[in-house]
């Protein structure tokens, strides 16, 4: 593994509500390397936005807080970072876009008020200058008519284009690392092939590493080099690609995967996984998946079974996987 | 019996804009614009399409639960269109609709029995003991169990409270159900699961289904015909297979191309369409999609293309196509 | 003033100036203009006197404008004012007045026969150019209607040179020279009225008077400043007078105390020795001239009976409420006219309080078990009546001992005033303050059967006091006058269409330095002679 | 060019508001129990003056010409004439109107300075013992009622401790010369600053009694609507963005829920303006809620109808400028 | 990579029982304490008003005036009024009026605003426009110069107090339930009612009528707060509860001139005011938190 960006390591992000200490995140580790683009995949709930919101340290507080494990950035530990610290960091040197583009824009200041506003921010730009960076970033992420477009206000743009500005704004200090989370779920497939594109080849022209949250293993496919498969709070597999997507070993992602439609071959009947996504909180002993798992024997109902590699950076939390 | 149990022609729905000074009418969005199609008995007729293009609109304006502009719509023989408002209530018991938002469709306040039971009540059937037999066996035949009867909506996860929804949809035997997005709000573990469930359903009960969805590899597999909807208008209608293997309309086969697949070796050329899908309160002339469109030529501008067969009940909307 | 028509909610009313010997002024009066700032209850309706008939009214327009005649200091004894002295003929048909000379109204126009001419016909012709549209209320009462009126009593009025004016009655009138000192027939500068026009002459009068007329914030104060050549040498004192209105009694009396201002009317009477007890304050009370009282609509049943009258006069314990609510500021009235006013029937006894007779009377009139009666309360304190709903409260608590369930009526007082005045009440509180000291004022105005529909409102119409009360109005000498009223004041005792409850004595209160204020009997005055120590 | 348009079409939208306005107002006014004829003449009039006088006001026409008068009268800017002094409302009412927008916008400055910090802080500092305090002390202000606080007011401070003065609206020994009516202007424009201050004195009491209300009630609009900004996506995003908490509450999260609390400020000032009658009574201030008042005991029909319309139009122009005011913060209105 | 050791924290699953949305908003409720002081407030003044008879000492019409004005005492706890009344006999009976007053004008505004509401939302058209002009112009007037206008044409009495209090609260529910109405209508659960065949009539009835009952409540319970001040405003103008009727605000304005001598006869009224306004208010705000999920955090 050569030069870690960002090292997540057991990272506990716990919320503390009325209805108890719910562990949201649960002991999460993920490294990304500089240039790479490494993929959270899972379904709702399962705590990929909370995981990305530790990194950034905008976990809501209260309820939520992190109860343990570390996240270095660049070899800095940030959860033990103060306020100013990270807020020298985020926007950046770790700038993040969010799933929802029509409501992450301020409704009531300008394209270009919110793009130059995170210039100012982290440079010593004048108004003047930080206008005319946003019109530059505007232009680089495919906004025609950029030179208007800064003086308008998000509800005159349509969601593509406002996740575009999400993404100038993202990249107007070169962060070194971009969290994108599910920057594409809200939006059209034809519209998400656009997004998809454009983050790429940021990607490879400026050699951010992106840490890219989807539950769409489609976009993972095209998009990333490495994944991490979390399921309840947990990373139940990780390994590039190619591995996760043919060669799966826990039985949750070939679950996953087998109970996709398919495009281009009609099926009988898909495979459907028993059960239901858990409920936060509800956490019973032994392995998460266990109740839902076809395979699983009285070991996985009893014990939690460890992240462990079963290949060539390849590692699976399954008894079975062993 | 005539082979086909829906026959929509020319649909339209305009919704007025209001505005300007006086708070008057300034223009219509044209949701849905003279859209023609043809469901048969038995079979599931899928509608894809990009947000806003008019496929909810559709679905709705077939069960009059939004009075349609313009069109005809015969249903099992029956022209509904013509019928008063108290007929269609009646009506209602053939058709019946499935929502999107498992959350929104279900009445907080209602506990899972009463729900279930409503529509029966409306239609004053059976006693209220045969009723609640009815519900018992309906939550048997949709998954659940019958202890679920008196909980309420809140208490259920997303699939759960679709199964719900379907199984509402199911208490009056309906002959065709409108599947609005039934999937789309779901996890995909999930998602295959209520799929699953729906074709089951089809084959006990002969049901029809008009299917609509926006994710292309749903739509292909749970339907036998799609018809691609882009902008109000319906631009390709065809068979499945057909549908992935020989696209016509430049629209399909951006589409196609943008739907990632969970495949890293899968190397298809994509065809990234530039720009937005247009408002429908100011479309583009001619054909609609001319804005965006790779092969586009004068007469695309200009002339709104038919919508016709080119064999094979493969029908489609394009200049290029032209016999 | 009449009992009514106006919204004025301060006491203010009659003479003894229960002066404590000064202790040294807190504010002695600084070398630099006097100035007088008189808190008050209400807002003063319009400047024009004719046109007015509330009390807040008058109290700054007898400062700015004099009467031919005017009454001696704490009484209704009429004195020469504008007019020097004055000739009657024996018949008492015509009035000769010789004017003081060398008057001039505030704009420097003269005071002449011809400006009193021209007064008296702008208020007696309805055709005038200055006449109001609403006409002169006061005019029309004390004179018998206007112009070519039947009963109208001027005949004519002549300059028969600058300084005399000749009166000509239709038929003698008695209290003649008399009204002609109330406040509302006040000369006003002819120019001035033609200049401006009545409606702008009801905002900016120019009269006679010690004071001159300077700004009137609405509902806030009226400022009027010295006119150095009033005709009464030495006079006025004071540099500036300011009225400010203060609607609440506490609240102005807070502002008297604090120094905000010098002087006021409305002293609650529970706060009196609060005002005695504050060395540098001093409480002043003005004569008594009324009386407040509980009406019976004799109209409405069983009011009808005489016996349920009186029983309820026995029912009423007047003296605890007189120390609860006049808190000594007020005596027991057993006639409907204080006692005061000459032809005061002082022989008649009041009626002991008693449940027990009241009962008895009760069960001999039929009610053994009392019954159900609405009782009207005023809605606004009044100088007879310093918080009507209270009174009636007790009352309504005493006459519950007797079984009789009173239950209070209040509306707005206008309302009251007209609803009353058409008898729909039952039984009712009311009162009157005396217009000029004569006893016709208060018995024939309150009981007379020619009243009713208007200041009768007990619509008592007993014939023979319908015959004694005109017998004496038209009666010539006092003596006569006299007898006649202490006739009509028994039978009214008699026969109880009412409870004269008691004649309250307004109290005021000043700041200890103030000397020379003479309070009138009537309510207001001219403080040309008020200074500051 | 939206903002004008939208401008327009709301000022379009009062007309049948306004209109509807005046003929609730001219219907009150019939239907109050009495004759105004009657009134103005008093009780020892003739019944022939009544009827004269009937046909002179013109309360013989049949309503529908009554009104059609009425609205003629008004939109020329008459307001009428006093029964009871008889003089012109329109000249008359000003002054009136001046003091109370006087007290008015005192009072709501105080409110909406105070009310809307606590309300930020206490979003802020959500769950804090700050938060707990200005919440509860914003409870009991919106439970009081405000007649008694003015007494106890006046009681404490005026009466008791002697600090403040407890009626009117200066010192009458040294009166201000009103030019503008608006007496803190009056007071800075003549250079009078002792009386100036003698003016402040005098707001002090009925402004805190009457801006109590509003000022918890803009507390509590502004916390709640702060924090239901604070949890929308784009308050994440400036934080995202490196922006220090500071400015992210007071301009990302400010100007966005600056929208409901302009309602309630608009809201509440119409009301202070009307509602100051209770006010106005106790601290003997010449406004024009004690004005309308006190013509309602006299039944002064012209005044009550015209002030209430004046106050009304006031009220609903108030609004009127509280929209235009979104249309101006919020960018998304002007194109509904 | 680093061996990750997993916590587990074990939340025991909530058993499956029925739990129906008005339980779950009591639950909620029970918990906020604020509301239980509020609800803790209103049931006591309920109970004093209920109760009154046997809570107060004497009785609320009677006094002697020589006892004029007492302070505070051992036989008078609240001290006498102007007419030697014991004030908190009165304060107590006060309760009744007070609540009498809050609760019916605004069962008043309730049903009112309900039936325009749901007239103007469902039907639309004309009707809307008719409706909400006609509210629009309601609200155009300062709601208490409103009132002080409906009771001078009606005459001061109590009960018409109260109805003018529920007449100028009108709009404000009927705009409530409007609104409501309005976007239920375009709820799924509501376009799911009609697609099976339910008439107009019914929907109202099962759908938006229990739908909108949060939203009322609270807003009502907080409108009984308003409500009881504007009665009391009312009667400390003189045009609400006439003598000898212990109304709050009337006794207030009664006893004011005597607030230095005897503060007692308006602190305590004022007093009783406050408190059962703010139970209102707390239960109000505690009810909005435990039925309108969108203010939970
Ligand atoms: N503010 C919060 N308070 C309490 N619990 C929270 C909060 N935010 C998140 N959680 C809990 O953390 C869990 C993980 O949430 P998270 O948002 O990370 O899921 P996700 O994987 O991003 O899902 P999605 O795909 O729906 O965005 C949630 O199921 C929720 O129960
Ligand atoms: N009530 C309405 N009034 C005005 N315009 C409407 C209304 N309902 C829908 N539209 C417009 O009609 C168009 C089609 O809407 P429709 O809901 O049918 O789209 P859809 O294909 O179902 O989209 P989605 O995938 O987002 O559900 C959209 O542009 C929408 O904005
Ligand atoms: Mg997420
Ligand atoms: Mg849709």
């Amino acid at each position: 593994m050569s030069d870690p960006v960002l090292q997540i390591e057991n990272l506990q992000t716990h919320f503390f509500t009325d209805r108890g200490q719910i562990p949201a995140v649960d002991g999460v580790t993920i490294t990304v390397n500089k240039g790479e683009v490494v993929g959270i995949v899972g379904e709702s709930g399962c705590g990929k936005s909370v995981t990305s919101l530790s990194v950034m340290k905008l976990v809501p507080n209260p309820p939520g807080k992190i109860v343990g494990g570390t996240i270095k950035f660049k070899g800095e530990d940030l959860v033990t970072a103060n306020e100013k610290r990270m807020r020298d960091i985020r926007g950046n040197e770790i700038a993040m876009i969010f799933q929802e583009p029509m409501t992450s824009l301020n409704p009531v200041f300008t394209i270009g008020n919110q793009i130059g506003e995170a210039i100012r921010l982290h440079t010593k730009a004048s108004k003047k200058q930080s206008r005319d960076r946003a019109i530059d970033m505007l232009k680089k992420v495919g906004i025609p008519r950029a030179e208007a477009i800064v003086d308008e206000y998000p509800h005159q743009l349509s969601g593509g284009m406002r996740q575009r500005v999400m993404i100038a704004m993202a990249m107007a200090c070169n962060p070194e690392l971009l969290i994108a989370d599910e920057p594409t779920t809200a939006l059209d497939v034809t519209i998400q092939a656009q997004i998809l594109d454009l983050m790429r080849q940021l990607n490879r022209e400026a050699q951010t590493a992106i840490l890219l949250i989807t539950h769409d293993l489609g976009v993972v496919a095209e998009m990333c080099h490495r994944v991490v498969v979390m399921y309840a709070g947990n990373v139940i597999e990780e390994g590039d690609v190619r591995t996760i997507l043919k060669k799966p070993k826990h039985p949750y992602t070939k679950g996953l995967l087998n109970s996709l439609p398919k495009l281009e071959e009609s099926q009988e009947r898909l495979y459907s996984i028993p059960g239901n996504v858990p409920i936060p909180g509800s956490l019973t002993v032994g392995c998460r998946f266990a109740p839902r798992c076809d395979q699983a024997t009285d070991l996985c109902r009893s014990e939690m079974p460890q992240l462990k590699a079963v290949g060539d950076n390849h590692f699976s939390r399954c008894w079975l996987s062993e | 019996m005539t082979e086909e149990l829906l026959v929509v022609k020319n649909l339209k729905k305009y919704y007025p804009i209001t505005g300007g000074v006086l708070g008057g009418e300034v223009g219509v969005v044209k949701a849905v614009d003279d859209v023609s199609f043809a469901v048969k008995r038995g079979e599931t007729l899928g509608l894809v399409g990009e947000s806003g293009c008019g496929k909810s609109t559709t679905g709705r304006s077939l069960l009059r639960l939004i009075e349609p502009t313009a069109g005809e719509i015969t249903f099992d023989g029956v022209n509904v269109t013509a019928l008063s408002t108290d007929e269609m209530r009646k009506m209602r018991r053939d058709m019946q609709i499935v929502f999107q938002d498992p959350f929104a469709s279900l009445n907080p306040r209602h506990n899972i029995e009463k729900i279930l039971e409503e529509p029966l009540v409306v239609h004053k059937i059976g006693t209220s003991s045969e009723r609640k037999k009815r519900v018992q066996e309906m939550l048997e035949v949709v998954g659940l169990s019958s202890y679920h009867a008196r909980r309420y909506p809140h208490q259920f996860s997303g699939g759960q409270r679709q199964r719900i929804g379907i199984a509402r949809a199911l208490m009056l035997n309906p002959k065709l159900i409108v599947a609005d997005e039934p999937v789309s709000a779901l996890d995909v573990s999930i998602q295959s699961q209520v799929l699953n469930l729906m074709q089951d359903l089809q084959k006990e009960m002969g049901l029809t289904y008009l299917f609509i969805a926006h994710d292309l590899s749903v739509v292909r597999h749970i339907s036998d015909r799609v018809g691609v909807m882009y902008l109000g208008r319906i631009v390709e209608l065809t068979t499945s297979g057909q549908l992935y293997s020989n696209p016509l309309h430049p629209y399909t086969k951006a589409l196609l191309s943008a739907v990632p697949t969970p495949d890293p070796d899968d190397v298809r050329e994509r065809v990234i369409l530039q720009g937005d899908v247009p408002s429908p309160a100011n479309p583009p002339s001619g054909c609609t999609f001319h804005t965006r469109c790779p092969h586009v030529t004068e007469e695309c501008r200009s002339t709104r293309p038919a919508f016709q067969d080119v064999g094979d009940g493969h029908f489609v909307a394009c200049h290029l196509y032209k016999q | 003033g009449c009992s009514g028509s106006q919204t004025t909610q301060a006491p203010a009313e009659q003479p003894k100036t229960e002066t404590p010997a000064a202790t040294p002024a807190p504010e002695p009066a600084k070398s630099g203009p006097k100035q007088l700032i008189v808190g008050r209850g209400g807002d003063t309706v319009g400047l024009d006197p004719i046109a007015q008939t509330d009390g807040e009214s008058f109290k700054v327009t007898e400062n700015v404008f004099d009467t031919l005649v005017g009454y001696a200091e704490e009484s209704t004894e009429v004195v020469p004012s504008l007019a020097e002295k004055w000739e009657i003929s024996p018949d008492g048909l015509t009035y000769t007045f010789h004017l003081r000379s060398g008057v001039k109204f505030h704009d420097g126009t003269d005071f002449n026969a011809e400006a009193v001419k021209w007064n008296f016909e702008r208020w007696s012709d309805k055709s005038h150019p200055q006449h109001n549209k609403e006409g002169f209320e006061y005019y029309n009462d004390m004179f018998g209607g206007y112009k070519g009126d039947e009963n109208h009593v001027i005949k004519s009025v002549e300059a028969v040179d600058a300084q005399t004016v000749k009166f000509t009655l239709n038929r003698p009138l008695a209290p003649f020279i008399q009204n002609l000192g109330m406040s509302c027939f006040a000369i006003a500068s002819p120019k001035a009225v033609q200049d401006m026009g009545p409606e702008k002459f009801n905002e900016n009068p120019v009269g006679t008077g010690p004071f001159k007329f300077v700004e009137w914030k609405r509902n806030d104060t009226i400022t009027l400043e010295k006119n150095p050549d009033y005709w009464n040498a030495g006079f006025p004192k004071l540099d500036k007078l300011v009225f400010k209105v203060i609607p609440e009694n506490t609240a102005r009396l807070t502002a008297l105390t604090s120094g905000e201002i010098d002087m006021m009317d409305g002293v609650n009477p529970d706060d009196a020795q609060t005002v005695k007890d504050n060395k540098d304050l001093q409480l002043i009370l003005r004569p008594s001239m009324n009386i407040g009282f509980v009406g019976f609509n004799v109209e409405k049943k069983p009011l009808d009976n005489p016996k349920v009258r009186e029983a309820l006069a026995y029912a009423i314990n007047k003296p605890a409420i007189i120390e609860a609510f006049f808190a000594g500021l007020g005596q027991p009235a057993v006639n409907p006219m204080p006692p005061s006013i000459w032809g005061h029937n002082g022989n008649i006894k009041d009626r002991e309080f008693s449940i027990d007779k009241a009962k008895q009377l009760l069960t001999e009139a039929g009610f053994p078990n009392g019954f159900k009666i609405k009782f009207w309360a005023m809605p606004v304190a009044r100088p007879y009546m310093p918080d009507g709903v209270k009174i009636a409260e007790a009352i309504q608590q005493d006459l519950k001992k007797i079984g009789v369930e009173a239950e209070i009526v209040t509306m707005e007082w206008a309302t009251y005033l007209e609803k009353t005045k058409a008898g729909e009440q039952e039984m009712f509180m009311l009162g009157w303050t005396g217009d000029n000291g004569d006893p016709d004022n208060f018995l024939a105005t309150l009981l007379d059967k020619n009243n009713i529909g208007g200041n009768n409102r007990t619509r008592w119409a007993n014939e023979d006091a319908h015959k004694l009360l005109m017998a004496a109005q038209s009666a010539t000498t006092k003596e006569e006058r006299e007898k006649l009223y202490l006739q009509v004041q028994e039978l009214i005792f008699k026969d109880v269409p009412m409870v004269p409850l008691a004649h309250s004595t307004p109290a005021l209160a000043a700041k200890a330095n103030i000397i020379n204020y003479k309070p009138h009997p009537k309510g207001s005055e001219s403080l040309e002679k008020v200074d500051f120590q | 060019m939206a903002l004008l348009s939208y401008s327009i079409r709301r000022i379009f939208m009062l007309i049948p508001v306004l209109l509807g306005m005046s003929i609730v107002v001219f219907s009150i006014i019939r239907a109050i129990p009495g004759d105004p004829a009657l009134t103005i003449l008093g009780e020892k009039a003739s019944p022939k003056a009544i009827e004269d006088l009937r046909e002179v006001l013109g309360l013989n026409n049949p309503w529908y010409i009554q009104y059609f008068d009425y609205l003629k009268q008004i939109i020329t800017g008459d307001l009428g004439v006093s029964l009871h002094s008889g003089a012109s409302i329109t000249q008359e009412i000003g002054p009136y109107l001046a003091a109370t927008t006087e007290l008015t916008i005192v009072s709501m400055l105080f409110a909406v300075i105070i009310g809307v910090n606590a309300g930020i802080l206490s979003a802020w500092k959500q769950n804090s013992w700050f938060d707990y305090c200005a919440m509860l002390i914003a409870l009991i202000g919106v439970s009081m009622p405000i007649f008694w606080l003015g007494l106890m007011e006046q009681w404490f401070f005026a009466q008791e401790l002697k600090w403040l003065p407890s009626v009117g609206r200066d010192n009458s020994r040294n009166p201000v010369e009103a030019i503008t009516q608006f007496y803190i202007l009056d007071t800075i424009m003549a250079g009078q600053w002792d009386q100036l201050w003698e003016v402040v004195k005098h707001l002090i009491l009925p402004g805190v009694a009457l801006g109590t209300i509003p000022m918890a009630i803009i507390a509590r609009i502004t916390r709640s609507s702060m924090l239901e900004v604070m949890r929308a996506d784009y308050v994440r995003t400036a934080r995202a963005k490196g922006l220090a908490q500071f400015w992210v509450v007071y301009k990302h999260a400010l100007k966005n829920a600056m929208i409901p609390v302009l309602t309630v400020i608009g809201l509440q000032t119409g009301l202070l303006l009307g509602g100051a009658v209770l006010t106005e009574t106790i601290f003997g201030w010449p406004g024009v809620g004690r004005y309308i008042f006190t013509a309602i005991g006299n039944r002064d029909y012209p005044v009550i109808q015209s002030g209430i319309l004046v106050i009304a139009t006031i009220f609903v122009l108030i609004n009127l400028l509280v929209d235009l005011l979104y249309a101006y913060i919020d960018p998304r209105i002007k194109y509904r | 990579m680093a061996e990750t050791h997993v916590q587990t924290v074990t939340w025991k699953v909530k058993d499956e029982e029925v739990v129906s949305p008005w339980r779950e908003a009591w639950r909620a409720l029970r918990k906020n304490k604020l509301a239980m002081v509020g609800l803790a407030i209103i049931l006591f003044f309920v109970a004093v008003a209920v109760f009154a008879p046997m809570i107060a000492p004497y009785p609320y019409d009677e006094g002697e005036l020589v006892m004029k004005n007492k302070p505070p005492s051992g036989e008078h706890w609240f001290g006498t009024d102007y007419n030697g009344r014991d004030v908190f006999s009165r304060v107590v009976y006060g309760a009744r009026i007070s609540l009498w007053v809050g609760t019916f004008s605004v069962i008043g505004s309730v049903v009112a605003g309900t039936i325009l509401g749901l007239l103007a939302g469902f039907y639309g058209k004309w009707i809307d426009t008719l409706i909400s002009r006609i509210f629009d112009i309601m609200l155009a007037f300062p709601s208490i110069l409103l009132a002080i206008a409906i009771v001078a044409i009606l005459g001061p009495s109590l009960q018409n107090a109260l109805l003018a209090i529920a007449i100028i609260n009108i709009p404000t529910f009927g705009r409530l339930v409007r609104s409501r109405v309005l976007s239920l209508k375009e709820e799924e659960f509501v376009m799911a009612a009609r697609a099976i065949g339910m008439k107009d009539s019914r929907i109202i009835m099962q759908h938006i009528l229990p739908n909108s009952l949060a939203p009322i409540i609270v807003t009502g319970t907080m409108g009984i707060a308003t409500a009881i001040i504007e009665a009391a405003a009312l009667g400390f103008l003189g045009l609400g509860a006439q003598p000898p009727e212990p109304e709050w605000g009337k006794m207030l304005s009664d006893s004011r001139q005597y607030i230095q001598k005897a503060p007692w006869t308006v602190i305590f009224p004022g007093l009783s005011i406050m408190l059962t306004v703010l139970g209102f208010n707390l239960i109000g705000d505690g009810l909005r938190d435990a039925l309108d999920p969108r203010m939970k955090n």
